[in-house]
């Protein structure tokens, strides 16, 4: 019995567990640990229409139970990434989420109309929540009028389902889902980094050259569940959730939340094999607590408490 | 191949002022083979804190399973302070061996080398050492540090080959940079090595302009294995300013005025 | 030399140390630990018109290096607040940071206006960042617009100056700053905890039976300090800065990032001495680094690196 | 008078499936003076775990400067999981003692009482039984558990007096629950001291109606002094629903009907 496997919108996945964008790089990397084909999906490293250098360095700063960064969204550009790293893919069996990333709605366009139509990649993931660069990214990601307009243009020249990546940093975060929703997204995926800082003892300046990071790692997993838990509950929408999972309770605790797969970041770099290991895990578990798919997990904290005595009775 | 695996304390002492020496065993230890490679190491389980901190192999001793690494206790409240409390006997989960160290076949027997190393750039230098002596090169170490209190591995490195040692504020050995000390004794050599501050590197790099020279580089990690493009630097002479190299995976050896320092 | 004591709206600090609003009572039980003189002030906790239970058990529980309450403004009412815990505060030679709370417009000028009477009370603190409670509270914070009104209203009556508590729950913390600095505030604390929520590993419920919580802790110091570095140079309002602060050296961090004075929540439950145990590290690490007054710290993080290196030099 | 204290582990060992007892040592040990108090505990001194767990006060030996405390690790990656790890010789940063524990005086020599405890609830049972005993009360204890492999401290408490140990599963001694002990033998006393989960608690209260009883409470916990509201209950009787008790400053020990269970 295959307790995990699941279809979302463009994505056949044998399993939910994949590595979130930007973590894994294209999966070079991490293929010497383990083979690809175990993971359910892989996101990519954000892509944009030109190659990036990205941010000065320190481009890292650890925090308490989680670690700032400000890549700046390095990436070799969309020509080399379709001509190299999706062909390099290919001889995995898993399908591909293409992160993309731009400074104009051109830029979003012109990435997700010639990406969408590599053969391994299944869906897109749109970043309209990077904190780390001074033109798009976030700025796209907080007002609902903007992403829903950057959702539709992008969904007119797509090959593929698109996700829009939602960013924590805002004051109703039901809001931009609704309005991704309305604009004609397939899913979402959340959340990305919450903005934070961190200074040198001895200076007072920033670590991070870029003066601010983003927030990954078990320290926003409370905000990430208190998200997806909401948005679940408001939009019919496929959520692929993350933030702080570094276990298989952490990511059944999205499912529970009401997410329908979940994505592995900052705890790849504790654990290389922390993927694979969730993976092996979840099915153990399931099996322990008998419970014949995972989707019966789904949303099962929405319940109230009334309900949830009825229901284990 | 790089491993993960959780490693035993075998020994733990402080050796200096906040410096300590921990001697760890495990099979990991066959797959170290070159000196100035590096190990990611997670200090506790929990999540804080929760990244891995990236150390210099220091020795290998491949028949006992063991190798060696030097630390510095960067402050309180940090991973290297909670290390610094592990006792023998006690685990840590290591990921390793990474990067790229100094190549050994630089140099023949007779010939001759500088070892360059500031503070807590010091341990890759030893293995370094002793792999070159083990190919008859000739072996002169400067070290640089501090202060007298924070002064370590001196006899070790004596006994591989000429060694000295330089202090800023003077308390031991010659007063000054290690530059100083180059100049001083107008040290000249077929080739040099040298890990330590960015500041020291870049004037070493200047100082020897037209001798061959390897440059072990430092940077904040993330992953430590080429992963999420944390520890990049700029690629010498590229004028477009995309080209880079990861200290984790490229480096962090690179070759005299390969990178932008 | 006094390096720590300094002036605020309304208050005369000897030191810029304080506990925080909701984790300090009004001083009772620390009062067992230690004398309280010792403290700059005191925030004491939310103050409602009327008495309240506050939410259902459990109230609390634990995150990766935070914590989650849904405590609900528990609290005597403003009457018993008036007539038992402020004239028995009075004994101390400490200024009262008084924080106010309600579910209407009406409430917070109400609660104002009287407490801001009482003779030990020499600030209000609008709580206008509550995330545990249905009616009032963050929604008054998220809002601008209805954040500068309340402010107005209540500045009109208060008898003492007026500091508003800024919720971190929003998409532009400095517009919100903008707004109540409009509205006529006279200092800013922040910030409140972030909405978070814990799922119970085995039935997937949540943990806390108001199912979500505010996140406050180690875990959100990051974003504290990235939204006390933005507000800092934006207005010209002093700040109170809060959240996950453990020790002197987090406490320098808020300072460096802009804030004149720091408020200590969650610590005090880890260990209830550490407040004075900042007052005196602080002293002590100023004395080593030659420093002759705190506020000589003060935003050294707005410096560009390139100013910081001629700084240092 | 609260302290805050290191106190050093004298003795740590498993007793039972997850069940851990745990020594302490230290001068503190001289302020517990009532049994059914607890201690607050933080496992480790950085932020993961960042807040202290309620344990329980489950012997004191003040003549040695040490007291016993009994705990169970509630799963991986848990405060509890990260203290069973500690061994013999490491500090642990004690506050205590907290709250008021269950009365003595209640009962004179030659009375009876019945003390019920369910699964982690039956440590603090422990002091008080001897406490008891030494005023020369009769005591009987019922000890619930889940199954065999968790029950834990039988043959401390049969010194003591008539025990009589629960399964739920029958795994060993009487099968069911502590409250069915009490029908089948058809146990009376003086007065009853109890403390378990909260169901147990809610049986044992019922079946005694009249019978003076003693209840210790369980809350999760903030600060554990009673500033934080956060482990609040509410009053028995109270028609405004704005009276509460504090378990942590208040209790953990209310008299029966005192506090809605
Ligand atoms: C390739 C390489 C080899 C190294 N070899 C050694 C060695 O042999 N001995 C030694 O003492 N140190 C070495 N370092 C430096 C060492 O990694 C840092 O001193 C250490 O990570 C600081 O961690 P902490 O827990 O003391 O400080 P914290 O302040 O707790 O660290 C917080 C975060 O910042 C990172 N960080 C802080 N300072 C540095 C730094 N200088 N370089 C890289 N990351 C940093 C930490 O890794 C961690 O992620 C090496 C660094 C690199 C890149
Ligand atoms: C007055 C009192 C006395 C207690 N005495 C004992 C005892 O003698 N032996 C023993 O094993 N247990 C005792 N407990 C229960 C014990 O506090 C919890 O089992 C423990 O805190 C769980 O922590 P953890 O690290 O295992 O779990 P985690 O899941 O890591 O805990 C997360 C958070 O939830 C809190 N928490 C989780 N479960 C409980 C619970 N049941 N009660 C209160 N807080 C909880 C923890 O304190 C922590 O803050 C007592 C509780 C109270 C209130
Ligand atoms: C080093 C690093 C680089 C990242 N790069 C990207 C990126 O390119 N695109 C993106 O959408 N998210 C990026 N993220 C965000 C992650 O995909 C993820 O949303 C976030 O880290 C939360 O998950 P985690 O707590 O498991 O890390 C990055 C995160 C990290 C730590
Ligand atoms: C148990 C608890 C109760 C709180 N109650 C209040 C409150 O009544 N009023 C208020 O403005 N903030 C309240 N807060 C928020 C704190 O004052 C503070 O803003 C927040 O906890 C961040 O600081 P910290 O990380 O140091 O705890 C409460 C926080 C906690 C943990
Ligand atoms: S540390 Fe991740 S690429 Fe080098
Ligand atoms: S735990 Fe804070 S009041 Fe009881």
């Amino acid at each position: 019995m295959n307790r995990l496997a699941m279809e979302l919108p463009g994505l056949s996945l044998k399993n939910p567990i994949m590595p979130a964008s930007g973590c894994f790089g294209f999966g070079k990397e991490y293929s010497e640990f383990y083979n690809l084909n175990e993971l359910g999906s892989i996101m990519i490293k954000a892509t944009t229409r030109e190659t990036r250098f990205g941010n000065p360095t320190p481009r890292v700063a650890e925090t308490s139970s989680g670690m700032l960064n400000a890549i700046g969204l390095q990436n070799p550009g969309l020509d080399h990434v379709m001509e190299h790293e999706l062909p390099w893919l290919e001889k995995y069996d898993v399908p591909i989420i293409a992160n993309v990333a731009g400074s104009t709605v051109d830029d979003y366009v012109e990435v997700s109309k010639r990406i969408s139509t590599a053969p391994n990649v299944q869906a897109l993931e749109l970043n309209i929540s990077c904190p780390n660069v001074k033109h798009g990214g976030i700025a796209f990601g907080t007002d609902p009028h903007t992403a829903r307009e950057l959702t539709q243009k992008v969904k007119e020249v797509s090959s593929v389902p698109v996700y829009v990546k939602l960013s924590p940093n805002v004051s109703s975060i039901v809001d931009m889902a609704l309005a991704v929703e309305a604009g004609g997204a397939d899913g979402l995926t959340m959340i990305n980094t919450l903005v934070g800082m961190r200074l040198d003892r001895k200076t007072g300046m920033p670590i991070i050259a870029n003066k601010t990071g983003g927030l990954s790692g078990p320290a926003i997993k409370p905000v990430a569940l208190r998200m997806v838990y909401e948005v679940s509950q408001k939009t019919s929408l496929p959520i692929i959730a993350m933030g702080g999972v570094q276990d298989a309770y952490d990511a059944l605790d999205f499912i529970s939340a009401g997410a329908s797969a979940v994505a592995v970041g900052t705890a790849n770099f504790v654990d290389p094999h922390v993927c694979p290991t969730i993976i092996k895990d979840l099915d153990q578990i399931l099996q322990e607590w008998n419970v014949n798919h995972i989707l019966d997990l789904r949303g099962r904290s929405w319940m109230t408490h009334g309900e949830a005595a009825h229901h284990r009775a | 191949m790089i491993e993960q695996q959780n490693m035993t304390i075998v020994s733990h002492r402080s050796i200096a002022e906040d410096i300590f020496e921990l001697v760890l065993e495990g099979s990991l230890t066959n797959r170290m083979t070159s000196p100035g490679q590096f190990v990611h190491v997670k200090v506790t389980s929990g999540s804080d804190p929760l990244l891995r901190r990236p150390i210099s192999i220091c020795s290998i001793n491949q028949s006992l399973n063991q190798f060696t690494m030097l630390y510095r206790v960067s402050g309180s409240g940090t991973g290297t302070k909670v290390l610094s409390n592990l006792p023998k006997g006690s685990k840590v989960n290591v990921l390793g061996p990474l990067g790229n160290g100094f190549p050994l076949d630089e140099l023949e027997a007779g010939q001759s080398a500088l070892l360059i190393g500031g503070g807590i750039g010091v341990p890759p230098l030893y293995e370094l050492s002793k792999r070159l002596t083990e190919r008859g090169v000739n072996v002169t170490h400067i070290l640089g540090f501090q202060q007298k209190s924070a002064v370590f591995y001196q006899e070790e490195f004596e006994e591989l080959g000429d060694t000295y040692v330089a202090t800023v504020d003077g308390s031991h050995g010659i007063k000054g940079f290690v530059t100083d000390v180059v100049d001083q004794l107008s040290l000249k050599s077929d080739a040099y090595y040298t890990c330590g501050p960015t500041p020291m590197l870049r004037a070493v790099e200047q100082k020897f302009e037209h001798t061959t020279g390897f440059i072990s580089m430092e940077e904040r990690m993330g992953c430590g294995i080429g992963a999420c493009l944390a520890c990049v630097c700029h690629v010498n002479g590229d004028e477009s300013g995309l080209l880079y190299k990861k200290v984790c995976s490229d480096g962090p050896v690179f070759k005299r005025g390969e990178v932008i320092l």
